[in-house]
């Protein structure tokens, strides 16, 4: 890649909320970003700064692009779908229509899409499906049978149940408490599905332990995962090294990979599931340059 | 216009006082996406060690108020591939460079002084920055920056292996009883310069698990909260420069800057330069945005060189 | 409802481990207005001295990144006045007192110490802290907390002019290169606990006339941006005391308590009770608040007993 | 005063803005805080918190108060009138009507009332004066001769002209640059005032420099001066002792005390107006405790 198209690839901007409203447990919100609109690809991410001028919250949050209009009534627009967890994200919901967020974006890398028309398998636990939509529309205009999983703790905490019906050729639900769907995790039907679609790859997106199940489940039955992570960045754009995770090279080497510009998408077989432990990560003793006792 | 160039000792004159800070900047590839490098005063590079360090375990990472936490655990691919790729890749788009070295032991830092010196790019460098803020394995693990013999013991040896040209920092913890005297110890053993101030050690507590947050236990704490001990470390340093207690050398200062009001207070202090690290974190365009923001106030001001700034609120 | 109470050493006992911050609450009668001080654990009044002193000049304070800067110079009434008004007033409504003394040399801490225990009201003190963050006139102003020795004698002194059961902590800085090696000489000297962390020595330039801000030039950091350092701090020392490095005292924790949340994470990192100072400013209900928060939290958690969740952030 | 009317004096209390407009150069805000107008006085003021859940200020502003409503049909109501100088006022003009401010108050004495029925002239300078028509009223009450001085830099940043002249029997106003009125400083036309009216009392709130040419005119012609301060407050509530000043107190000692509990107003001739010095106050030589070396 040229260093001029690098340089051109990530944009910030001062976006005008212009829609914002409750679905189940999140906010939907729909910012009028143009630059990053007409950049991003299904499986990237926007970090948004919060609280304005007062804010003693300096980092930005992380939310996956849900969908872009690349043009529009408003110009370009971006929606993210947001749990409000802590002080940031409640900010963030807590926003009105025609208030402004500073942006960054698209952010890290997209799933990769399939040369051959396969079947694929959308996993996504929680408002982890929200990339996912937009992912099945751009894999169904290639040819690809399309069936998504969706699953959550509960149904408020489903998203897009309605939605998976129209992008998709087939939706499954799960809910550990048995709310909606079936009872139980996204990996369970997830071997049928896969058997029966001759699915070629399982894309996921959700948290860490669903993610580690997807892709012993899609290895079992011959699939690769394609699974986005959440680790905790602070900078989002690959400057801080804080938001690595172990995982094996071409090489096949273990190192620690920046998350934020060498994922958020990762094959799931190259992910060291290992390493991690009740929201830990060690770095693995065969990593590269493997851990000694050091500065910060 | 406000003549923005500083001279940071040994001949080297910068087109301007803004850098980035060792660490919050990568090696210039991610932030060139958002600015070109080479507009800034200096680019600072992650502090590099001999060999590639895959750094620490996860989290690494808090967030604090007006702040954040990090032990990343020098992860970074060593001198040999920084030489091989990073600098070169620096000088092709024109950035002056001041790399950032550290080690686990003196000799390690005067090794990896050394094969920068021997490096293809070097004459993109345009001084050294020695982050001593590293545990010494020969002394228990004890921060080389928190004594005064161990850190000037790794300045002379850095500084013997660089030409006389190129000016030497070295980059000073504010952990410590008095920064004067450790200020003073690296100016006796070489060094043509300090940078203040490396992160304060601090620590976060996860209250859902009762466990230290990060995977390194403690971390280094930086962003706007610590620009008070930033400003009153320069001021301290400065002042015994006046006071003759030790020779006068360009400091370059960096702690919790996030805008051009806040670089003039380190300038004011006795900064001759400026970093911006965490700031960075908030807005990837930082470095540049206060460059702007802080010219056009000493210009409202008045001021017809950045140098008369410096220091300037010592004496009034 | 979690059991609050906590053992202060020496045999006494609080209700609860909430405190007011020596100087964030004054002697009690401007916080009464707001909540019932005698709620409290005990009511940590301002550093008091031998004699009257006006204190510094002004501007004293300014407002930093999560936190603030001041400069007060211990102003106060002296502690005859301090005898005879304040705390009588605070006995007479109850509260449960941890008066701060402070001195410019060893003696006169200890004369402080010895008018406070010849006083009336006396038997409303729980324990005395020495706020050792006083410059040392017989040593250039040299602050006393910043050298083992110095502190060491202060407490020493201190210890002696005060009745057996009342127990003595010593207040430490956190502007030294290692905090244990204080806290061990203060508990060598006779100190039945520690108060982690004063202030972090800072400045702020006012960037409109280029001069210090503070009447002082120099100040003392405080509030929620520090709070990383008060927990390192705490954790630090309490961790030389699981290793038997010093013997084992109730530590008092003290730096950017601002909701019941951060008191857990200083307690979690070894901390048996909590003093609410900067918070104050933002909310003057805040000691009381915290304490209902802590509370809750620790049910919430599952905790029966307060003193159960103090330290278990150490070996997890 | 017993401990229970001490503890009763003053509230904290989460404050809905009812009203923001636009005055000249301020702001002029409404809320509803039934417990902090039940209980204020005129010269009193209040201490706002700034910037919510994510705020990296800490420190309450302070603001006199312009005007209550001890009822009304929200409840008790609290005016004020506020300058954006910084990021605090800033974030406290912006915000929009029912959004809350956390504000606590009333705090410090107010302007004392003279016993007999007096002539008073109250002099403010720029938003100075939006305590004084609340004063103006009560000693009308009383049967005093009102007459009041505006003075600003210029006409956009003078406040309440028009209140002025209907809560009072005469109004000066005067501009630095002539804006409007005549041209020139409050104390220009003070003499004339104090000697015509024979005014035993002269109330003034506004800058410094200001307060203290009020003083000495006053005291030449034979008046009172009683002046509001405005010195930098961290808490507002007498607990932190950054708010002090010199003044002079009935022992005919000086000493550093707290404006903000035995302030905001303060008799003229009491305050050590030679000790303060370009935005510095100086402890003075002769005060209790004079300055020695010592801690913060
Ligand atoms: C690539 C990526 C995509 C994401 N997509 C979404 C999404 O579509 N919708 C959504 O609701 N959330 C998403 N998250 C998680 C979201 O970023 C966090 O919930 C949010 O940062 C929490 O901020 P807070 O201030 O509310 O919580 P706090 O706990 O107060 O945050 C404190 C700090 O920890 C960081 N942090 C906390 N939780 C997380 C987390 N789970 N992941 C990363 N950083 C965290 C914050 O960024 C902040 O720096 C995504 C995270 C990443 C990394
Ligand atoms: C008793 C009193 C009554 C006041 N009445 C009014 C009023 O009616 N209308 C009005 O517009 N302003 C009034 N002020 C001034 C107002 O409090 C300040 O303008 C405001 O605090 C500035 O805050 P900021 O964040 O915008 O400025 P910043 O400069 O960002 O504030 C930084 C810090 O300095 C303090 N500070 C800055 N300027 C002042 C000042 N002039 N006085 C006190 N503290 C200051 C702030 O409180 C804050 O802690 C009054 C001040 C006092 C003490
Ligand atoms: C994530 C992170 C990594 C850092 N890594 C280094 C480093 O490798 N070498 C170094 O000298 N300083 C390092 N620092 C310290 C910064 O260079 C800087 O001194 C400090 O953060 C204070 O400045 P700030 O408040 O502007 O961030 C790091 C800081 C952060 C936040
Ligand atoms: C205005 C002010 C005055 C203080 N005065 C004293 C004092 O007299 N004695 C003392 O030991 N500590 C004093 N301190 C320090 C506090 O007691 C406390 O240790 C420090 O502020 C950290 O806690 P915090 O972040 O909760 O404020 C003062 C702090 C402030 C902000
Ligand atoms: S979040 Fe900073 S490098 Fe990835
Ligand atoms: S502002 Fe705190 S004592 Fe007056």
């Amino acid at each position: 890649m040229s260093e001029r198209s690098l340089r051109a690839r990530v944009t910030q901007e001062v976006a005008e909320v212009i829609a914002t409203r409750r679905v189940g447990a999140y906010q939907h919100i729909t910012l009028v970003a143009p630059g990053v609109a007409e950049l991003a690809r299904p499986g990237q991410f926007v970090a948004l700064a919060v609280g304005g001028e007062t804010s003693g919250t300096l980092l930005r949050r992380s939310f996956s692009i849900h969908k872009v209009s690349p043009s529009g009534t408003y110009g370009g627009t971006v929606e993210i779908v947001v749990s409000a967890v802590g002080v940031g994200t409640r900010w963030i919901v807590e926003r009105a229509p025609h208030d402004t967020i500073d942006v960054v974006g698209p952010l890290g890398k997209a799933f990769p899409l399939p040369t051959a028309p396969v079947a694929c398998v959308l996993v996504g636990g929680g408002y982890g499906s929200a990339p996912l939509f937009w992912l099945a529309g751009e894999l169904r205009e290639r040819g690809c049978h399309v069936e998504m999983v969706l699953g959550a703790a509960s149904e408020d905490k489903l998203f897009g149940v309605v939605e998976a019906r129209r992008s998709s050729d087939g939706v499954t639900v799960t809910t550990d408490d048995g709310s909606a769907g079936q009872r139980g995790w996204v990996s369970d039907p997830l071997p049928e599905i896969i058997d029966r679609t001759k699915a070629g790859v399982v894309y996921g997106c959700g948290p860490m332990g669903m993610l580690e199940s997807i892709t012993r489940v899609a290895e079992a039955h011959g699939a690769v995962a394609q699974v986005a992570v959440e680790e905790s960045m602070a900078c989002g754009v690959g400057v801080c090294m804080t938001c690595v995770m172990p995982v094996v090279g071409s090489d096949g080497r273990t190192r620690m990979v920046r998350s934020c510009v060498e994922g958020p998408v990762f094959r799931g077989d190259r992910v060291r599931w290992d390493a991690f432990d009740g929201g830990h990560a060690r770095v693995p003793d065969d990593a590269v340059g493997a851990p000694k006792v050091g500065g910060h | 216009m406000v003549d923005l160039s500083v001279d940071l000792g040994r001949g080297r004159r910068l087109p301007n006082p803004l850098m980035t800070a060792s660490g919050c900047a990568a090696n210039g590839k991610e932030l060139h996406r958002f600015f070109d490098v080479a507009d800034l005063g200096a680019f600072v590079t992650k502090s590099v060690m001999a060999d590639p360090r895959s750094g620490r375990g996860t989290p690494r990472m808090a967030e604090t108020p007006s702040g954040m936490l990090n032990s990343i655990g020098l992860q970074g691919p060593g001198i040999g591939a920084f030489v091989e790729e990073d600098l070169p890749w620096l000088k092709s788009v024109g950035a002056r460079v001041l790399p950032s070295i550290a080690g686990s032991s003196s000799r390690e830092y005067a090794q990896v002084a050394a094969t920068l010196r021997d490096s293809s790019a070097f004459d993109s460098v345009v001084g050294v920055e020695v982050n001593i803020s590293c545990p010494n394995v020969a002394n228990r693990g004890l921060v080389f920056a928190c004594d005064p013999m161990a850190s000037a013991d790794v300045i002379g040896l850095v500084r013997e292996q660089l030409p006389r040209e190129i000016p030497v920092f070295a980059k000073l913890s504010p952990d410590v009883t008095d920064i004067t005297t450790i200020a003073s110890a690296c100016v006796e053993a070489g060094a043509d310069g300090l940078t203040m101030i490396n992160t304060l050690l601090g620590m976060v507590i996860d209250t859902d698990r009762l466990r230290p947050q990060l995977g390194g236990v403690t971390g280094g704490l930086s962003g706007p909260g610590i620009r008070p001990v930033a400003v009153r470390a320069i001021w301290q340093v400065r002042q015994a420069m006046f006071e003759g207690r030790l020779p006068t050398v360009p400091i370059i200062g960096v702690g919790g800057v996030r805008t051009g009001r806040d670089a003039l207070e380190l300038v004011a202090a006795g900064a001759s330069a400026i970093q911006v690290g965490t700031a960075v974190f908030n807005d990837p365009s930082a470095p540049v945005r206060v460059l702007r923001e802080l010219c056009e106030l000493l210009s409202a001001k008045g001021f017809e060189r950045f140098s008369d700034a410096v220091a300037v609120a010592h004496g009034r």
